[in-house]
């Protein structure tokens, strides 16, 4: 029969209908909706396990616990064919082992099973996209166009900083070495001031920090040192004086937990003293609203009320000294009516507040700004201080104490050849100690310093000063006339942009490291970050770096630090506690314990030890070296026709500022598109200020300050003070990071820092501005 | 869906938040990020594109300065126990109400993604995912293998981490036990909350903290006059926040903020 | 040189003019199908629709299509059921205006989708309670029905005709012609109610949201009201408009005015209807949820919205389709019926978007939603496709039976 | 084309209809049942070898007297082990018992290099799916037969069948089945009881 168009037409109807007689259009119906279950990727199964390390992302020290998924590998290999793209989706690399999550671990002190946002989205900084992977080398000169670098070996990285450095040392100029670290907190920041001071040089700096103000006050007042830490689990009426107690001062997660506790009790009192309306003063029993920058005349008018009427604590003034003069001061400048008009708060409220936490006990007033990044006044600091000494609350259970050292053994004597004493008797670059002595560093003056040229290399661990010293921009030109700069960091960030060198530190995920008594916790504690998995395996423990740099420079250094590596020295560290046979480690007594290596397994289980504070009222000299605390006024502060308003910076728990790593993916939808929208950041403004400027929300706008302008829209807020623009620090990052980069702008360069007459410090947490509409 | 309350069960979970403790922190955003293997977008400051099964909104007395009072109010899927409104109206069954635990599913592989369960959920916690689920390289090893992640085209939302529930099922099955005990099976988001304002546990076992907590005075629901009995409860001291819970009539709308 | 194709004595265009006639309208589908394959690559992310605004334009296309292609089983109901003789003269043509309604409406759904190849679980995993299955169901089974109803006027294709197959298939489909129409007419019942039940139901959004009879809210019937006035006038509309542009007489004047006048009744029911549903849902319904009627109109979707549908778009046509005066004269006829038109897509859009847009939260924003061009790229087409379609049947197939004697050949 | 062609063209096939037309027609029909019974499932499925060809006979009763839960365990979290870990078989062949071949693959090309065995699951479940074995085995008290084939007669491992497209095991258990047993068993068919 030939094949004829009908013909053809039949076969194809007969096929028709046997095709509906197989499983072919059946199973492609069925398949084609199975294959869209393709577009989205099948993480690798496999059995977990949990362990618990310590989260160092803030001073916080929260106990966490990470979920880590073996990856039972194999299956990926087999899966079926389908679109590239969603091979790529779908068939993802078998990882060994993975950590898919982080939570508070329920068995920790600090945090009692809480975690707050950054610290459950560690995870992204163990596996993000920022990490460095292997040590970097500058290709093209600084100040050239773009950052380009080579991959180097360590052994090439380590020869040639050592190399510069022994050159440097050879010169006889071990003291033109600066280091610059976050913190002074904890033993790797001990072991790196130790190795600078045995190769020649003081000039191992930390970043600015509210602790400053305070150990200065401190060893003025009480002639102590040491950390200051509230009792306010216990304390009935908290009298904050800025600190963001509820958005990241000090130890997060423990402040949120302490006020958890708060609201069931139902019995204590939080008054929140603060210009604008945070969340902490949202959250607090009562917001005084007082002008920026009057906090001491507030505090001193308080202070006058409660000695006036008697109603201070006598023993507790019994134990103080210069209360005469004190008293005196108050009487002649500090009554409620005068302040009330320095401070915008009436004088019946001011009276009020000062009975109600006089009465209340116990009682504790807190200095604090923000979240505490920034140096502030002495004057401030030491009229709200003494009012603690007037209510009997130093060093008193509920009142503020002086956290106890952990007791680790001590470090053996420092041995130092003739070039080290040479270097060490220098005078300090950044000009510590201003018209007294102290040993607080001053790291505002280094763009100066770097300027002048007096700094041969620099080292910077673990910090950013490129983005977060005020004037940030003006650092980082001074950096570039620094001939050597070296950065030790896990992701890369301004200040490593600007190195010559950059080591790639492992992260808190991957390596062990003690974690120092949380801030602002009133007792001592002391757990381990633990190399909880290796992502990065290049990346090394910052500690070993020193060390095997140590040994590299040899003789004096090299003997002064002897440790073959950071885990050796920790254990012999952890030793001291031991034997100091105090504290507890979970439920068990340090006392009670067989052997230091049951502490050394217990703290790598996870455990804390931790100490409860020796409580016992002490007492304070309220006129130290004959100097009371008054209010020394910022210059800055004052209104001019040129700058009618003032830029003050505030801190978001969502938005990390200063932080060991910057915000995370994850946060960045906590953001609120109120603080930031696609690449603008939004100032509050109250909306009566803004209306006078013509300003309609989301208006772009300028805010000119003396030290440089920043490009914004306006957010109305009638939170804000008015003629008050508030700016959120920890944005305008230039690091590479997609997530980050090019959002909103850099506070920190228009921070203008006043020295404060007496300490010398940078008070640097706002600055004059003018408020433009483009 | 009234037959929901016909079904004898031991079970049925749902969620206090107590505002008063609630600092709007959004620890419990990033837990439910991570647990539940959310993809980051580079710019999330759209937030109508922005998905966020455990949204923390930001309300305000809007008093004058300095009377201004901000709060947070965490927003999961209030898992509906009446005429539960997504429910009823997917024309596939893609989601439904589970009468042994009150919790309302949503199954990704099996949505078409007509969104009209997006338009029916008067809370907004349901979204839909407008883009493919992309991971920067490396960051897909912190995926959760207990949760499907969702694909392009699909509307996803707050599962009460269901797959606890099933994991927490399975540990009591092996040690011999049906039923699971208070604080065995909890969401992430409660699990992070450091000032612990999140209560999550199965409201019929009178033993349970959350049992205790929804007879509080201080206890109220969001959106209650739709009658939709969503199993997520509030506290608070605070009348405003109160006020801001429901439509009420001559009281002016203001208080959103984000 | 397709003189063959074209029905015998009927004037009809040059090739060559009806050819780049097509090619302008291909152009603009072109456009439209290759933005259609952009949006089923990319994903709905290319639309401006989001996760408050989970409906917008396709949807509100959908509808408005749906409700004018009711004029097909509506008159097919009055032609075969009723028995309306004058109607004759355009069910042909009121078919082909609901099959390519319905067509596109199913179009634009699976585009609409977020999963298209799962389209098909509407049909192997329903949900008897989803109205949108109701809708699935329906509007599928409708447009087949449609497709049964246009394909015999296809076979009368004269070269077509002529194969026996077509001849007898196209005849017995004659036959069969008025089940089919009642069948129809019942489907369509339920599927124009079902998608104004669709918003009715979603008693969480107090816009939408309406009390009912059994399982249907008041929107059920109110939709099948606005559908069966509205459609009508769309049938009308296009006919006039058809002629305008072929400058013949189609189908006599009477049919139209017929059509007209059971519509502008109809309408002249469904305003009152809807005027007495908006005053109990502002009096009674919305109290219950704690809102009042002011607070669901903010700029820019306020009052002037409720005022054009049911006033400029309701009553105005209603009152010139009832006078026979005005309804007998052309430009009236054309303005009411478009109005009308008008006024059904309207209200299909405000019952979409303007539903999304109402915060139900006190302390929420209100938003606005505004069609990505890719979204009014797709909708659009709909009119091209609708071109090519009816300019195809008009010149090929006997589409209009009076058209003949209406243009008696000039000598 | 001209009309005449046209229409003698269709009374030429009306002609036609008795004879080779219905063979054309029966044809057509063999040839889609052959290709679709016969040949598209080759193509639609690849076959992957297992890596080591198991012998669950001789591990079973009649050999080594291990009954299933030997092997395939619960986890103290409650979940399945499923197939086992190179651990649980380095327990008897840390080095080579017998003279099998397979043995010797296990133990020079897994044991040694204690690389862990790419099994391939025949009843490998898609993730949007929770399979609780603890529910079926622990709770219900399912023998492992009810679901799986009786492996102790098996002394061989087959290939398993994998559609090229969606990834799944020819043998995965389809949704109906649980449904259907379920039903049965008056067990909630409710979507989160399985679905994740």
């Amino acid at each position: 029969m030939k094949l004829d168009r009908r013909g053809f037409l039949k076969f194809a109807v007969g096929g028709a209908i046997g095709t509906l007689a197989t499983p072919i259009p059946w199973d492609m119906i069925d398949e084609s909706a199975k294959f869209t279950d393709l577009w989205a990727p099948e993480p690798a199964k496999g059995p977990s396990s949990f362990v618990h390390s310590t989260c160092r992302l803030c001073p916080g020290g929260c106990g966490i616990t990470l979920r880590l998924v073996e990856d039972k590998s194999g299956r990926d290999e087999w899966r079926g064919w389908h679109h590239k793209e969603f091979i790529d989706r779908r068939r993802l690399p078998a990882v060994p082992l993975r950590a898919v999550k982080i939570a508070g671990n329920p068995e920790h002190p600090i945090n009692q099973g809480g975690i707050c946002p950054l610290g459950a989205a560690g995870l992204q900084l163990l596996y993000g996209t920022n990490r460095i992977t292997t040590p970097l080398k500058r290709t093209k000169p600084r100040g050239e166009g773009e950052a380009a670098w080579e991959k180097i070996t360590w052994d090439e990285a380590l020869n040639i900083v050592t190399g510069k450095l022994k050159e440097i040392r050879e010169a006889g100029n071990p003291h033109t070495v600066a280091c610059v670290l976050d913190n002074k907190k904890g033993l790797t920041a001990e072991l790196i001031d130790r190795f600078f001071r045995a190769y020649g040089s003081p000039n191992v700096i930390a970043m600015p920090s509210q602790e400053d103000v305070e150990t200065v006050g401190l060893s003025l007042m009480q002639g102590t040192g040491g950390h200051l830490a509230y009792d306010m689990e216990n304390s009935k009426y908290v009298l904050s004086f800025g600190a963001a107690l509820l958005e990241g001062w000090g130890a997060p997660v423990h402040n949120m937990i302490v006020f958890g506790k708060w609201q069931e009790a139902n019995e204590h009192t939080l008054v929140q003293i603060e210009p604008n309306c945070s969340i902490t003063a949202s959250k607090a029993d009562k917001w005084l609203a007082v002008k920026p920058g009057t906090e001491a005349a507030l505090a001193l008018g308080m202070a006058n009320v409660i000695v006036t009427e008697g109603l201070y604590d006598h023993s507790s003034v019994a134990r103080c000294q210069g209360f005469e003069g004190f008293k005196a001061l108050l009487e002649s400048e500090y009554d409620p009516r005068k302040v009330s008009e320095i401070t915008g708060i009436p004088a019946n409220v001011i009276a009020n507040t000062a009975r109600a936490f006089a009465v209340t006990r116990p009682a504790v007033a807190v200095y604090g700004r923000g979240q505490g990044v920034m140096s502030g006044n002495l004057a401030e600091f030491m009229s709200i201080y003494s009012l603690n000494a007037l209510v009997g609350s130093i060093g008193a259970k509920g009142g503020v104490v002086v956290q106890r050292e952990v007791p680790f053994s001590s470090w053996p004597a420092l041995a130092t050849d003739a070039v080290a004493q040479q270097g060490l008797s220098q005078p300090r670059i950044d000009g510590e100690g201003g018209e007294i002595k102290h040993g607080v560093s001053m790291a505002h003056n280094l763009t100066a310093a770097l300027k002048s040229g007096a700094v041969n290399a620099l080292v910077v661990h673990e910090a950013n000063p490129c983005y977060a010293l005020p004037g940030a921009n003006k650092f980082e030109e001074a950096a570039a006339k620094v001939p050597f700069v070296v950065a030790l960091t896990s992701c890369m960030n301004e200040t490593a942009r600007s190195a010559d060198i950059i080591l790639p530190v492992a992260s808190y995920l991957e390596r062990l490291e003690d974690v120092t008594s949380a801030a602002r916790v009133p007792y001592a504690s002391m757990s381990l970050t633990r190399p909880v998995l290796a992502n990065v395996p290049e990346a090394r423990h910052p500690g070993d770096v020193f060390l095997t740099l140590a040994k590299a420079m040899g003789g004096s250094v090299g003997s002064s630090l002897p440790w073959d590596n950071f885990e050796a020295l920790l254990k012999e560290k952890v030793g001291g506690i031991f034997a100091s046979r105090r504290g507890r480690i979970g439920d068990q007594e340090v006392a009670m314990l067989g052997s230091p290596d049951e502490l050394w397994e217990g703290l790598n289980a996870g455990k804390c030890w931790y100490e409860d504070p020796v409580f016992g009222g002490g007492g304070l000299t309220f006129s130290p070296q004959g100097r009371t605390p008054r209010l020394e006024p910022v210059s800055w502060m004052k209104a001019s026709r040129e700058f009618p308003m003032l830029l003050v910076a505030y801190e978001n728990i969502n938005i990390a500022n200063r932080r060991a790593v910057d915000t995370l993916p994850y946060l960045t939808k906590n953001i609120d598109n109120i603080v930031l929208q696609k690449h603008d950041l939004l100032v509050r403004v109250n909306p009566e200020t803004a209306g006078r400027l013509r300003l309609l929300e989301g208006d772009a706008a300028t805010v000119q300050c003396p030290a440089g302008r920043l490009s914004v829209r306006v957010h109305m807020d009638v939170g804000m003070m008015p003629d008050v623009i508030g700016i959120p620090l920890g944005l305008g990052h230039s690091n590479d990071d997609p997530f980050l980069t090019g959002k909103g702008v850099n506070a920190y360069e228009v921070l203008e820092p006043e020295l404060d007459p007496v300490t010398g410090l940078a008070v640097w947490w706002g600055t004059r501005a003018k408020l433009i509409k483009v | 869906m009234s037959e929901h309350h016909e079904v004898a069960s031991k079970e049925k979970y749902g969620m206090v938040i107590d505002l008063d403790k609630c600092t709007g922190c959004g620890a419990c955003t990033v837990a439910c990020l991570s647990e539940n293997n959310h993809y980051v977008r580079e710019d999330e400051s759209d937030k109508l594109h922005s998905v966020t099964w455990m949204k923390v909104y930001k309300v305000t007395n809007g008093a004058p300065f300095p009377n201004t009072k901000v709060a947070f109010l965490p927003r999961p899927c209030m898992h509906c126990d009446h005429h539960t409104p997504c429910v009823s109206v997917c024309p596939v069954m893609a989601t439904d109400y589970n009468p042994l635990t009150g919790i309302v599913s949503q199954i990704y592989t099996r949505c078409i993604g007509c969104r009209y369960c997006v338009g029916a959920c008067p809370y907004h916690a349901r979204y839909f995912n407008w883009w493919d689920p992309v991971w920067p390289e490396g960051m897909h090893k912190l995926l959760n293998p207990d949760m499907s992640p969702r694909m392009r085209g699909v509307v996803e939302k707050c599962s009460f981490c269901n797959h606890r529930q099933q994991k927490a099922k399975d540990k009591a099955y092996v040690e011999g036990r049906k039923e699971l005990k208070d604080g065995e099976y909890v969401t992430a988001c409660a699990e992070a909350c450091p000032t612990r304002a999140i209560t999550f546990g199965n409201m019929k076992d009178p033993e349970s903290a959350i049992a205790k907590l929804i007879k509080s005075p201080r206890a109220f629901r969001l959106l209650e006059k739709l009658g939709t009995e969503p199993k997520v409860y509030y506290l608070s001291s605070e009348s405003w926040i109160r006020e801001l819970a429901d439509n009420a009539l001559g009281r002016k709308k203001t208080g959103g903020l984000a | 040189m397709d003189r063959a194709w074209i029905p015998e004595g009927v004037q009809r265009c040059s090739a060559g003019a009806f050819f780049s006639w097509m090619a302008l309208w291909l152009f603009v589908l072109g456009a439209a199908v290759s933005t259609a394959l952009l949006i089923l690559w990319k994903g709905l992310n290319q639309t401006n629709m989001n996760d408050y605004f989970g409906f917008g334009a396709w949807i509100t296309v959908d509808l408005g299509v749906i409700a004018l292609g009711a004029g097909a089983f509506f008159s097919g109901f009055l032609t075969y059921v009723v028995r309306v003789k004058e109607l004759k003269a355009l069910i042909n043509f009121a078919v082909i205006i609901g099959f390519i309604c319905y067509s596109s409406a199913l179009l634009i759904l699976t585009l609409d989708i977020g999963q298209p190849l799962r389209g098909w679980f509407g049909y192997w995993f329903p949900n008897i309670h989803s109205m949108l299955t109701e809708v699935i169901f329906c509007i599928t089974l409708y447009f087949t029905v449609l497709t049964i109803e246009y394909v015999p006027l296809i076979l009368e294709n004269r070269k077509i005709y002529a194969n026996p197959v077509a001849h007898t298939l196209s005849h017995n489909f004659h036959e069969a012609m008025a089940i089919f129409a009642a069948i129809g007419t019942f489907l369509s019942f339920f599927h124009q109610g079902s998608l104004g039940g669709m918003y009715g139901v979603m008693y969480a959004r107090p816009f939408a949201f309406r009390e009912g009879f059994f399982v249907w809210p008041w929107t059920f019937f109110l939709f099948i009201f606005s559908a069966i006035s509205t459609g009508p006038t769309f049938t009308v509309l296009i006919t006039m408009i058809l002629q305008k542009v072929t400058k013949k007489r189609l189908v006599p004047r009477e049919s139209l005015s017929v059509l007209a006048k059971i519509a502008g009744w109809l309408l002249c029911g469904y305003v009152i209807a809807k005027t007495v549903d908006t005053y109990y849902w502002a009096t009674q319904l919305l109290p219950e949820k704690g809102l009042t009627f002011a607070e669901q109109y903010q700029a820019p979707y306020s009052m002037w919205l409720p005022c054009v549908e049911i006033g400029l778009c309701g009553v105005i046509p209603a009152i010139i389709l009832i006078i026979r005066r005005l309804r007998e004269n052309d430009k009236w006829l054309v303005l009411a019926c478009a109005l009308a038109s008008i006024g059904v897509v309207l209200n299909r859009f405000i019952f979409t978007v303007q539903t999304l847009a109402i915060p139900v939260y006190p302390f929420d924003k209100w938003y606005t939603y505004f069609p990505s061009w890719q979204e009014w790229v797709t909708s659009l087409a709909v009119i091209a496709y609708g071109a090519l379609i009816i300019s195809l049947s008009y010149r090929y197939l006997p589409v209009f039976p009076y058209e003949r004697d209406l243009n008696p050949p000039a000598r | 084309m001209s009309e005449e062609h046209a229409t003698s063209g269709g009374r030429e096939g009306g002609h036609k209809q008795a004879g080779g037309g219905l063979g054309m027609l029966a044809a057509g029909f063999v040839v889609a049942i052959v290709v679709g019974w016969l040949l598209y499932p080759a193509i639609v499925m690849s076959s992957k070898p297992q890596p080591i060809n198991f012998n669950h006979k001789v591990h079973g009763a009649e050999g080594a007297g291990l009954a299933c839960d030997g092997c395939h365990t619960f986890r103290e979290d409650g979940s399945f082990t499923g197939i086992p870990r190179l651990d649980n078989c380095i327990q008897c062949h840390e080095s080579a018992q017998g003279e099998s071949p397979d043995e010797a693959k296990l133990v020079e090309q897994y044991v040694t290099p204690n690389k862990e065995i790419p099994w391939l699951s025949y009843s490998y479940q898609p993730l949007c799916v929770f399979f609780s074995h603890a529910a079926h085995v622990k709770m219900a008290q399912l023998e492992c037969t009810t679901c799986h084939e009786d492996m102790s007669k098996s002394s061989s491992s087959p290939p398993v069948k994998v559609y090229r497209i969606s990834g799944y095991s020819k043998d995965t258990m389809s949704m109906e089945e649980c449904e259907d047993c379920h039903a049965k068993k008056g067990t909630s068919n409710a979507c989160f009881v399985c679905h994740k």
